[in-house]
């Protein structure tokens, strides 16, 4: 991952993995919240999924150098998150999931003292405040009294301040969480434009299947303290077989019963769309379905591979 | 309605959880250990003068401070952390709603005030005779005029605690050692009629500017009541009305 | 000379500039804080008000020295006054009437300091960042206690330079230690005042409710010292041992009691009123006792807001 | 059951709701909008929360501000997140089910009915201080339907839901709309709403922009251009045989996805010619699909 350093010269972070936790065992008395958990978070963008109360919180709070485990180990960045917690800090940006802000402040100023807390002189703290609230796109709001923004502006200030002093990692725990379609678009937009090429990884902790798919390369499942699945989102959603969706118009059962004729499986429909398995190439296949519509008097409306959604493959995680 | 005494109950049971019941206890506790005090160190002091004097000058004004408290309980905490919503929309009439929340308010209060005094009693030894009676009548009528006029003031306006405590400590206690009649417009001089306390050794002091002799109380004590009753009539009868005609929604960003 | 482009890239970069080494991030908490309090404008008035016996003794003194030099008949009267006039005790009295205002200004800086963070939860930016719990906490306490720390020493040392450039025959100087007495004493105070106020506010999420607490617990010892002082001066003075070290325990009795033990004296009437033997005479308490419940009891405070501040209830 | 009529309310200059006018029917009804749109404000207005400044609203035929009638039969879920913190779930239920009008025992029995139906029944004996936000959301839904009531509002109520949470909470919906009950639900995730419901009300700053159900609404705009996204090996082959459609209005290549993209105002005739070109013309076509044909782009279509 090539990004300039301060002195213009190009170099190349070797960071391959962001984070490593191995047999990570945490008790909060009695409650075992992560047990013998070991995962490797790769560099770029990860989605933390898992049901309320499986450990995704204290995973979070392990990156973060918070937690004292009761057994096993971890590192962020090559930092031991059992003593160097303050040095892990330095290097992540949180955008927690409640509303926070520091009370009787204006926009600018709460991100310039965020920034500040990093480490950051005055002067340059300032400077990245103005720059990094034009990123979040808040415009001429930047000096307004924070408490009185809307839901939207007030995610966005979190991920600003979470911004601010140029983490390696961001830890963004449900970044879009009361926010329109247009604030959640504009919000995923951030995140992906910043996680990828930018240098800055990101762990996304979301609840909203369809935003985890929209910013992120790979996910991780974590299940009752352990963890349950990983990898990309490409592999997980793949189907065995290679069907494909095809969309009519309206829903037509001849078209279905002469698919079947002709030697293809047609699973029931979901409404108006029918899922075809054959050994034909898509566009052969294609071919076929179209011949059959027209023969049919159906009218194919899409057509696409089809896949599994990440939701699908999170309740199968979970069941299995 | 039968809601009402449902209404009462639960708004009381939560009001005296032991949790925030407490520090009244410890309260009362310290009136005990403070009546010992006060009798050792003024021996020309009788039991009933020293009760009086306590009772005088810190019983009532726990009084007060406490109706500031648990009056904000009454709506203006339920708006502040948003409840509200889940009490106004119920099948609930609103004023029966406030009164019998405001009813468990200065029972809670009285409750305290009662505490107050049977601590200051125990310690300064005084019996539970003609002035203890006296004064739990005045207390527990204090009780409902100040809650009564504090839930008023909650109403109408938004930070209401601040006021009340202003009220409370600063009002309430210069407002009867005014001189001329002007002592007539505090609760605190209806209460001290009712309750009537023997002559008092007066406390000494050149340090607080409002510690002046302050005018003799000509109220009659049946008037006293009278007036009392009737602010705690009018103040209810208004804080129903306005509460039943008036919104009570927390304000929230961003919609 | 390379890569200077005609066309700049505005997207999002990373930052790479300087950073401070952990360990000054309190000064940047407690910056704030002051620059949040000198926003609200009560506090300019309450800072004229806590010095209120200091310019009222200085236009006292004023008009006396003026009225008496342009009448020598008055120089008599003059002279009279002045051996009343016990001069520590005037800077006991500033001291000593500057700490209702002094609450009334705690509050305002103090009382929201940790309960608005709680409410706001703020310690989620404050504790994710590279901050400690310590640099967290000893920030906010020193944005409490410099201000309050500079509102009291400003009119005590205007007052000694005008005493000591003018009434110097008249016995101002006569105890050489009298200043630095002073600044031993007002520090105690404002760290008093500045640990009991973040011990409060870390109970509570709302600074509405943390300053009636502490103007509860302030007015209600205040009671319990002004009975004390009545029984003790209803008694001329001759109650037994207990009630002149009751007499200071409270909020402003714990101060008051450790200036009148730093700089020696009992005390006398304001405005060198004659007086015999009011609540203002009350014996001065032992030095070092008084001090020990000071600091005591700011300690204790300051533990309190360090066990509520906690880092790992932070998130979730 | 619930009809509006010209309502309007504003706080002080502020606009919340400008002169809405709209019935709302058994079944379930999806409230949408943007922040601010003015979604909660409406839905305090029906609750009886607030006033309206202008017009009027009516349930079951009642003005619903401070009206006890109303609330008898109507249950809501607020957006709010703020409880009775010292209380433990159950006792929070059962306090309301008692400020229901139900006697104690009834109170009880009711209480673990609806905490069983929202799945809390397990753990609603913790304080709700330590309850996570998803936990807070069932005990929100386990009050708003605690009395059996006829219209339930609820205010983003799968907020903080895991995705089970969600499955279990929108097939409850649908149980609860069978049993002819009146829904009305705001949120902001769409492809939820589209599994929810297909009766929509669309608030934008403050006016109802759109109102009822979705497929006639989406005729009702078909006179946008849509948008048809085709996989090709040969997009400009493709383009260059379907930009001589009267009806193609702009072709575009997708130079990060490969294939084309491209806008018409019939979709019905273009789909009807699109089979020619791989079973007449020989095309190599891998497949294609209508990306606004959801209830998000109609949404972007309708407030943009």
């Amino acid at each position: 991952m090539a990004h300039e350093n301060s002195s213009g010269v190009l170099s190349y972070a070797r960071l391959v993995t962001v984070a490593r936790i191995s047999n990570l065992t945490v008790r909060y008395g009695n409650f075992t919240a992560l047990d013998d958990l070991s995962c490797e978070i790769p560099e770029g963008c990860t989605g933390l999924l898992g049901p309320n109360g499986a450990g995704k919180t204290t995973l979070l709070k392990t990156i973060l150098g918070f937690v004292n485990p009761t057994s096993g180990e971890g590192t962020v960045m090559d930092k031991d998150i059992r003593t160097d917690g303050m040095a892990i800090r330095q290097l992540i940006g949180l955008m927690p999931e409640q509303d926070c802000h520091i009370p009787g402040m204006t926009a600018v100023g709460f991100v310039s003292y965020a920034g500040e807390l990093s480490g950051m002189p005055p002067a340059e703290a300032l400077r990245r405040a103005h720059e990094v609230l034009e990123y979040c796109g808040l415009g001429e709001a930047r000096y307004r009294n924070v408490e009185t923004y809307s839901t939207g502006m007030k995610q966005r200030i979190k991920l600003a301040q979470a911004l601010v002093h140029g983490p390696k990692l961001l830890l963004l725990d449900e970044p879009t969480n009361g926010l329109d379609p247009r604030g959640r678009e504009e919000m995923l937009d951030l995140v992906r434009s910043v996680s990828h090429g930018r240098g800055v990884n990101v762990i996304v902790s979301s609840h909203l299947l369809p935003d985890i798919e929209r910013v992120c390369d790979r996910v991780i499942v974590v299940i009752k303290g352990k963890l349950r699945t990983a990898g990309t989102i490409k592999d997980l959603k793949k189907l065995a077989g290679q069907p494909a969706d095809v969309e009519l118009r309206e829903p037509n059962v001849a078209f279905a019963n002469m698919l079947m004729e002709k030697g293809l499986t047609v699973t029931p429909p979901k409404g108006n769309i029918y899922r075809v398995q054959s050994e034909l190439p898509p566009e052969e296949l294609l071919r076929v379905v179209q011949r059959t519509a027209l023969e049919s008097g159906a009218q194919v409306r899409g057509f696409e591979t089809a896949v599994r959604t990440l939701e699908e493959v999170f309740l199968e995680a979970l069941t299995a | 309605m039968s809601i009402a005494p449902f209404v009462f109950t639960s708004t009381l049971q939560d009001m005296l959880r032991p949790k925030r019941f407490a520090i009244w206890v410890i309260v009362a506790i310290a009136m005990v250990v403070l009546g010992q005090v006060f009798l050792r160190f003024t021996p020309t002091s009788t039991a009933t003068t020293a009760y009086s004097t306590l009772s005088e000058l810190i019983v009532f004004r726990i009084l007060a401070l406490a109706a500031a408290i648990f009056a904000t309980g009454v709506v203006s905490q339920e708006v502040e952390q948003k409840t509200i919503v889940y009490l106004l929309t119920r099948p609930v009439p609103r004023p029966v709603l406030i009164l019998a929340r405001t009813l468990a308010a200065s029972v809670t209060v009285s409750i305290v005030g009662i505490l107050a005094a049977v601590g200051t009693a125990l310690g300064t030894r005084a019996s539970f005779g003609d002035v203890f009676l006296r004064d739990c009548s005045a207390l527990i009528l204090g009780a409902f005029a100040y809650c009564a006029l504090f839930v008023l003031v909650s109403l109408l306006i938004n930070k209401s605690m601040v006021i009340n405590l202003i009220f409370a400590f600063g009002y309430e206690a210069a407002v009867p050692k005014m001189p001329g009649d002007i002592y007539k417009v505090s609760i605190n001089s209806y209460l001290m009629s009712i309750a009537s306390h023997p002559k008092i050794v007066p406390v000494a002091s050149d340090s607080a500017p409002v510690a002046t002799p302050g005018a003799v109380n000509t109220i009659q004590p049946g008037a006293a009541w009278l007036a009392m009753i009737g602010l705690v009539v009018l103040c209810s009868m208004f804080n129903a009305q306005w509460f039943d005609r008036n919104e009570y929604v927390p304000r929230e960003d961003g919609d | 000379m390379s890569n200077i482009k005609p066309i700049a890239d505005l997207s999002y970069r990373n930052y790479d500039g300087p950073l401070k080494k952990p360990g000054s991030r309190w000064w940047v908490i407690a910056k704030n804080g002051i620059r949040i309090a000198l926003k609200k404008k009560a506090l300019w008035g309450l800072m004229f008000v806590s010095a209120w016996y200091y310019l009222v003794m200085l236009v006292v003194l004023f008009f006396v020295q003026q009225i008496t030099s342009s009448n020598p008949a008055g120089a008599q009267a003059m002279k009279a006054f002045m051996e009343r006039l016990v001069w520590p005790d005037q800077f006991l009295h500033g001291f000593s009437y500057a700490q209702l205002p002094m609450l009334i200004i705690a509050l305002m800086l103090g009382a929201g300091s940790i309960a608005n963070d709680n409410r706001a939860n703020a310690m989620l930016v404050y504790l994710s960042k590279p901050c400690d719990k310590r640099e967290y906490l000893f920030g906010k306490w020193i944005g409490i206690a410099l201000p309050i720390l500079v509102i009291m020493v400003v009119p005590t040392i205007i007052f000694y330079a005008y005493g000591a450039l003018t009434f110097r025959e008249y016995g101002f100087l006569k105890d050489a230690w009298l200043l630095p007495k002073m600044l031993v004493i007002i520090p105690i105070a404002a760290i008093f005042h500045a640990s009991i106020v973040v011990g409060i506010s870390s109970m509570f999420n709302q600074a509405r409710n943390a300053s009636a607490t502490y103007a509860g617990i302030y007015f209600i010892t205040n009671f319990f010292t002004l009975l004390m002082g009545g029984i003790w001066a209803s008694s001329r003075g001759e109650t037994p041992f207990p009630v002149k070290h009751l007499f200071y325990a409270s909020i402003d009795g714990v101060l008051i009691g450790a200036c009148k033990a730093i700089i020696g004296t009992k005390g006398s009437a304001p405005f060198g009123i004659q007086s015999q033997g009011g609540m203002s005479q009350v014996p001065a308490p032992a030095v070092v006792p008084i001090l020990g419940v000071a600091l005591l009891i700011s300690v204790v405070f300051v533990l309190i807001a360090w066990r509520k501040i906690r880092a790992v209830e932070v998130i979730g | 059951m619930i009809q509006i009529e010209n309502a309007s309310r504003w706080f002080g200059q502020v606009i919340g709701v400008n002169d809405v006018t709209h019935t709302i029917e058994p079944g379930v009804t999806a409230l949408l909008g943007m922040n601010g749109a003015g979604k909660s404000t409406l839905l305090r207005l029906i609750t009886g929360q607030i006033q309206p400044t202008t017009g009027s609203i009516k349930v079951f035929g009642n003005e619903p501000f401070a009206n006890p009638e109303v609330y008898k039969r109507m249950g809501y879920c607020p957006e709010i997140d703020q409880f009775y913190e010292h209380k433990t779930g159950r006792q929070f239920v059962n306090y309301l089910a008692r400020l229901a009008g139900m006697s104690a025992a009834e109170a009880k029995t009711r209480t673990d009915e609806v905490l069983h139906e929202v799945g809390m029944a397990d753990r609603a004996d913790k304080k709700l201080a330590g309850y996570s936000k998803g936990m807070r959301q069932r005990i929100k839904l386990a009050q708003a339907i605690l009395h059996d009531p006829d219209i339930i509002l609820l205010d983003e109520p799968l907020n903080g839901l895991d995705p089970v949470g969600r499955r279990e909470f929108m097939s409850y919906l649908h149980t609860l709309a069978e049993r002819g009950k009146t829904i009305l639900v705001s949120s902001h995730i769409l492809f939820e709403v589209e599994q929810m419901t297909k009766s929509i009300m669309l608030l934008h700053r403050g006016r109802l922009l759109a109102a009822g159900d979705v497929s006639l609404i989406r005729e009702y705009i078909d006179k946008y251009p849509h948008r048809v996204r085709i996989e090709t090996p040969q997009p400009r082959e493709v383009a260059a045989k379907l930009i001589q459609l009267p009806y193609v209005l702009k072709v575009e290549f997708d130079e990060w996805r490969g294939g084309i993209e491209l806008q018409t105002r019939e979709l019905n005739q273009f789909f009807a010619f699109l089979p020619t070109l791989t079973t007449e013309e020989n095309f190599t076509i891998t497949g294609f699909s209508s990306p606004d044909n959801n209830l998000e782009s109609i949404f972007h279509y309708l407030i943009e």
